[in-house]
């Protein structure tokens, strides 16, 4: 695992790689480059320098992968409740509203990539890690109905450390939750396709997003089943180079194609492509072409 | 008594049974009968028990599940079922002894039982990774659970795990891709499938084998989103203040029936099922039996819908976007 | 790998077991303990001294397997034909029918097993090594039709180097025909056991010796992939213990238990109540007890 | 010439066209066009391919499936396909790279693509495992398999290998249930399969991606049941009797489709594959894209059925138990 990985873990959680001035300094600390803020966005906050790929806001992946203006965001609305009273879970719940303006970690929404409609998911770390509480769970079932319902694919983006302590087995169990959603939408044969980006650990990995249909991952984000912090590791087993990034999983079959972030829409739609929409045609290789869909206002709440 | 934790209890009541072991061979040797004084110990024994194990605090309920004494897996199997024939492997890479499983007679009917061993003994405990079960352990799990399926014979789980093997060899076969498989292909298992956690329903690695129709936990076992270890040190940064993890995440048996995220809860003997592992076992056995025979009447979509039902509606959330409501809270 | 497994594998075909005299010897080279006839054939053909699991007819397989006096042979007539005209194969099939008195590798019949209707086949590794030839294929698959037409379970005992060589394509293709026919029984779900015997290797352990719902084999026994004549393997690799014995595959997951020969026919039963006759039961266990097969005339050809 | 084989036959022809390639340098030096001399040079070299390719021994057959220039499976993909998009990994242990498999488009509609790849240099065959799958690549290609049968796009799969990997870590995860697995699969496959043998179709290791609708192969690739070495290993204890086992085995495609085994020999450009990829290329997808056509017309129950038919029709054999018939022999 590469230095920058450990040292951006141990910040709390991931600070916004939005510069605010005229430039910015790439984050990997090995590099630190300074870049020209403009061609940075351009760039879509991969450093040109070492290909460090930024974290980026739930907006920011929304606008790099949906066809513009396509988006239209639903159950904005479902908000975390402290069903255990749980020590200053209130406090982390209002700290993550206050730095992404939303109620909780996933945005769901449905857009067209490439002209091929898709139910939506992406994930916020800067909320609570990405964790996976009740409100997380229900936003992807949700998703995954109208995945149902329209006949499209259903793409998460994914970044997460799993299962929310805060709710306590309440927690867990979205991981049975999703994990249900995914076996309807197999039963109905609506596509399923996963991006691993940094970090995706724990509970998350440990269900949804290892079921893709598909599993594309970000280069070297960090994905593993233990966090360094949680691993009971026994000392008699080294790390094997590249532990627990993309690559390694991508190396022992787990990932199907580390997609580099310039890459990532063309290569969802040439997926969807495959897939066509949805799974209605018979027998053979139906050749349906994309549909556009009625370009919703974005972000608006349904 | 109130400061103690349920071990160091225990160690009062060891002391106190001790003495009457000693009262009634010496009673023995004077021909005697049960004096009274050894009755009014007895009875002094009980009432402690009762008493302490009436105010259990979570953290106890954690020692308990992890009682070095408690029951495992192979225990229960025998008390549960006739002829367990054990089958193993997962057809890929190697058999996993922290999972067993295997065809069994329940009531003189076929079923398919598969749970988690910790060893008892250190040789044991290390054939069978101290009860960390590796990808190869799910993924035998599943295959059974696939025959099981095929042959329309329901499933009966034991949970007992810290949680699932986390180090770099199990990691480097998918651990994590293991867990998820199970979640999903036990969600839409077409045969009636019933878990009973008995000890430590450790985070995914109990979850592995527990999406099945009927969770069942008995009194003393617990189950939760992390250890309360695990969660102390990523909260506080101190692992030590487990207890008040294991409070505040609230993992016993109770919590889980309070939330409905369990069917129901197995009491267990006074004192824990180790003071009496058959009893414990005889009341595993009426419990499955009465679910099973629910379970068996539905039809297999049925059973999938309930089941998808059940699983779907787990989480409690506020949905301020539904038309006017601004509070319909989720169960 | 034992020493006398090499050994055994040298000789070219296994030898008769029977022993002609009161006294037979071991033929573990290891043992070679002088063992009274009558206490070895009460004894399965296991010497009671070092455990070792000598060679069974198919006639002795079926005795020991199925009730007395229920099997009933099939097709008993079917016979090679030599369609690659290729050397030596007419003698080989004439030798084998010679020392077995039958027309190629496989007896198939249905029997019951402690009460439980069988589709039953067994291999006799005398004839060309058990070798997998067009007959074989067409037996197989016979076999296995009969049991889903009885609702039945099908269980086979193998013993086999692989695919038959001097039938060039058709053997290999019988790969391809009994993992066909074993989809078919997949598909019928009717149960589908499968016992190795030593020794068993190549295409058949490649086919339909590796996809029982159930696998057993007897201890010791030589499974493997790639018998030391044909393997290609490279220099660096170091042979693990016990290399490619039942054990060995029963340690890598691909075997249910190693069940030695005196427990063999017991593991069966309990094996068949739990799949029942089939699997017409519905949704839940149904409690199905043996239906008695009125016996057969044992050994006689319909 | 008679003498030669295949590949000595090659070096005749590689010294007439340096001849030529020299005559048209001093030609075009000189300004002339191509002179009467080079034509004729020219057909004196195709006259030799034609007669020697008209009179090719199995062994000649053999060398010519195992040519180093022969084209490779990601020679061929570009040809056949639009956008291919490679996948890996068997969500198991491993990427296996001897296998390649992933999305494509062929005439303009997806399609599933499949292949053996061996290298071409050596870092690449080392890459590639010189050909020999390992069992994570047999398991990738089901995992493949499997996403194009749940979303119906048909499977193509070329085959070009020795063999599967026998060496002791496949044997120890399961390369013998690897490609088992995979024979049940395919033949229950709810989607149109078509295979291509491209090169050498060795054993087992082949017979694992080649259980399908329609299987296709090259004119001078071969399909075989052993590498006529090992024949010759087993039966004459010397495996330098390989031509002899080559043909006593009939590994060639007129074999193949003489036996009623494949479904169709594509024609190769005169001298080889290798002489022309293109052309090769060509009258490959020109043959898939027939076959295609046809599999696509079925339903996937008769596609199943008919698939079921040709693999439980293969043998020949006496059925001497028939009702009065001696002789009914089954092709
Ligand atoms: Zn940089
Ligand atoms: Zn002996």
């Amino acid at each position: 695992m590469p230095d920058w990985f450990r040292r951006r873990d141990a910040a709390a959680s991931a600070s916004q790689a939005v510069p605010e001035g005229l430039f910015t300094h790439c984050k990997n600390e090995k590099c630190r480059a300074l870049l020209y803020s403009k061609d940075f966005e351009r760039d879509l906050k991969v450093c040109p320098k070492c290909g460090f790929h930024h974290s980026l806001t739930a907006e920011e992946r929304i606008a790099y992968t949906a066809d513009e203006g396509s988006f239209t965001e639903y159950d904005a609305g479902l908000t975390a409740v402290d069903p255990l009273d749980f020590p200053e879970y209130r406090e982390k719940l209002a700290k993550g509203e206050q730095v992404t303006g939303r109620t909780d970690t996933l945005v769901s929404g449905t857009a067209t990539i490439g002209g091929w409609p898709c139910s939506l998911l992406v994930a916020d770390f800067r909320f609570m890690g990405g964790s996976m509480g009740s409100v997380f769970g229900e936003k992807f079932v949700r998703g995954a109905d109208r995945a149902i319902a329209n006949r499209s694919a259903f793409v998460t983006f994914v970044a997460s450390g799993g299962a929310r302590m805060q709710e306590g087995l309440l927690g867990l169990m979205q991981m049975a939750k999703t994990s249900a959603a995914i076996a309807q939408m197999a039963e109905e044969r609506v596509p399923y396709i996963v991006v691993l980006t940094h970090p995706t650990t724990g509970g998350a990995f440990a269900s949804f997003a290892s079921l893709g249909d598909v599993i594309f991952a970000e280069p070297k984000a960090y994905v593993a089943f233990a966090g360094a912090r949680v691993a009971q590791q026994a000392k008699q087993f080294k790390e094997p180079a590249n532990y627990q990034t993309a690559e390694f999983q991508h190396e022992h079959g787990m990932v199907d194609r580390i997609v580099p972030r310039r890459e990532m829409q063309s290569t969802l739609v040439r997926t969807l492509a495959f897939f066509g929409a949805g799974a209605e045609s018979v027998a053979a290789n139906g050749s349906e072409s994309p549909r556009r869909s009625s370009g919703g206002a974005k972000g608006a709440a349904k | 008594m109130d400061n103690m934790n349920v071990l160091e209890f225990e160690q009062t009541i060891a002391e106190l049974e001790a003495t009457i072991a000693k009262m009634k061979v010496a009673a023995e040797r004077e021909g005697g009968g049960i004096s009274p004084e050894i009755a009014e110990v007895e009875g002094k024994r009980d009432a402690y028990l009762r008493q302490f194990f009436a105010r259990l605090t979570p953290w106890d309920q954690v020692l308990l599940a992890r009682h070095k004494d408690r029951p495992y897996t192979l225990d229960y199997v025998p008390m549960l079922c006739d002829d367990f024939l054990e089958l193993s492997g997962d057809r890929l890479f190697a058999d996993d002894g922290t999972i067993v499983g295997g065809f069994a007679s329940f009531e003189g009917k076929p079923i398919l039982v598969i749970g988690q061993q910790k060893g008892r003994d250190l040789k044991e405990r290390q054939k069978r990774n101290f009860g960390y079960a590796r990808p190869e352990g799910y993924r035998k799990a599943l295959r059974l659970m696939k025959l099981a399926e095929k042959f329309r014979r329901p499933v009966l789980t034991l949970v007992d795990t810290p949680g699932a093997d986390s180090n770099p060899p199990s990691e480097e076969r998918g651990i994590s891709e293991s867990i998820a498989r199970n979640l999903r292909e036990m969600a839409a298992l077409r045969t009636p499938t019933i878990t009973v956690i008995i000890g430590e329903g450790g985070s995914g690695g109990a979850l592995g084998l527990a999406v099945t129709d009927r969770v069942l936990m008995l009194e003393h076992s617990i189950y939760s989103v992390i250890a309360p270890e695990g969660c102390a040190s990523i909260l506080w940064r101190d692992p030590s203040r487990g207890p008040e993890a294991a409070e505040a995440m609230r993992v016993t048996a109770k919590d889980a029936l309070e939330l409905g995220l369990i069917d129901e809860v197995i009491p267990e003997p006074l004192g824990g099922a180790h003071r009496n592992p058959e009893a414990t076992g005889t009341a595993i056995r009426e419990a499955v039996s009465r679910h099973l025979k629910e379970l068996t009447k539905l039809s297999p979509t049925r059973l999938l819908s309930a089941r998808m039902e059940k699983y779907r509606g787990m989480g409690r959330f506020r949905d301020e976007t539904s038309d006017g409501a601004d509070a319909a809270e989720a169960a």
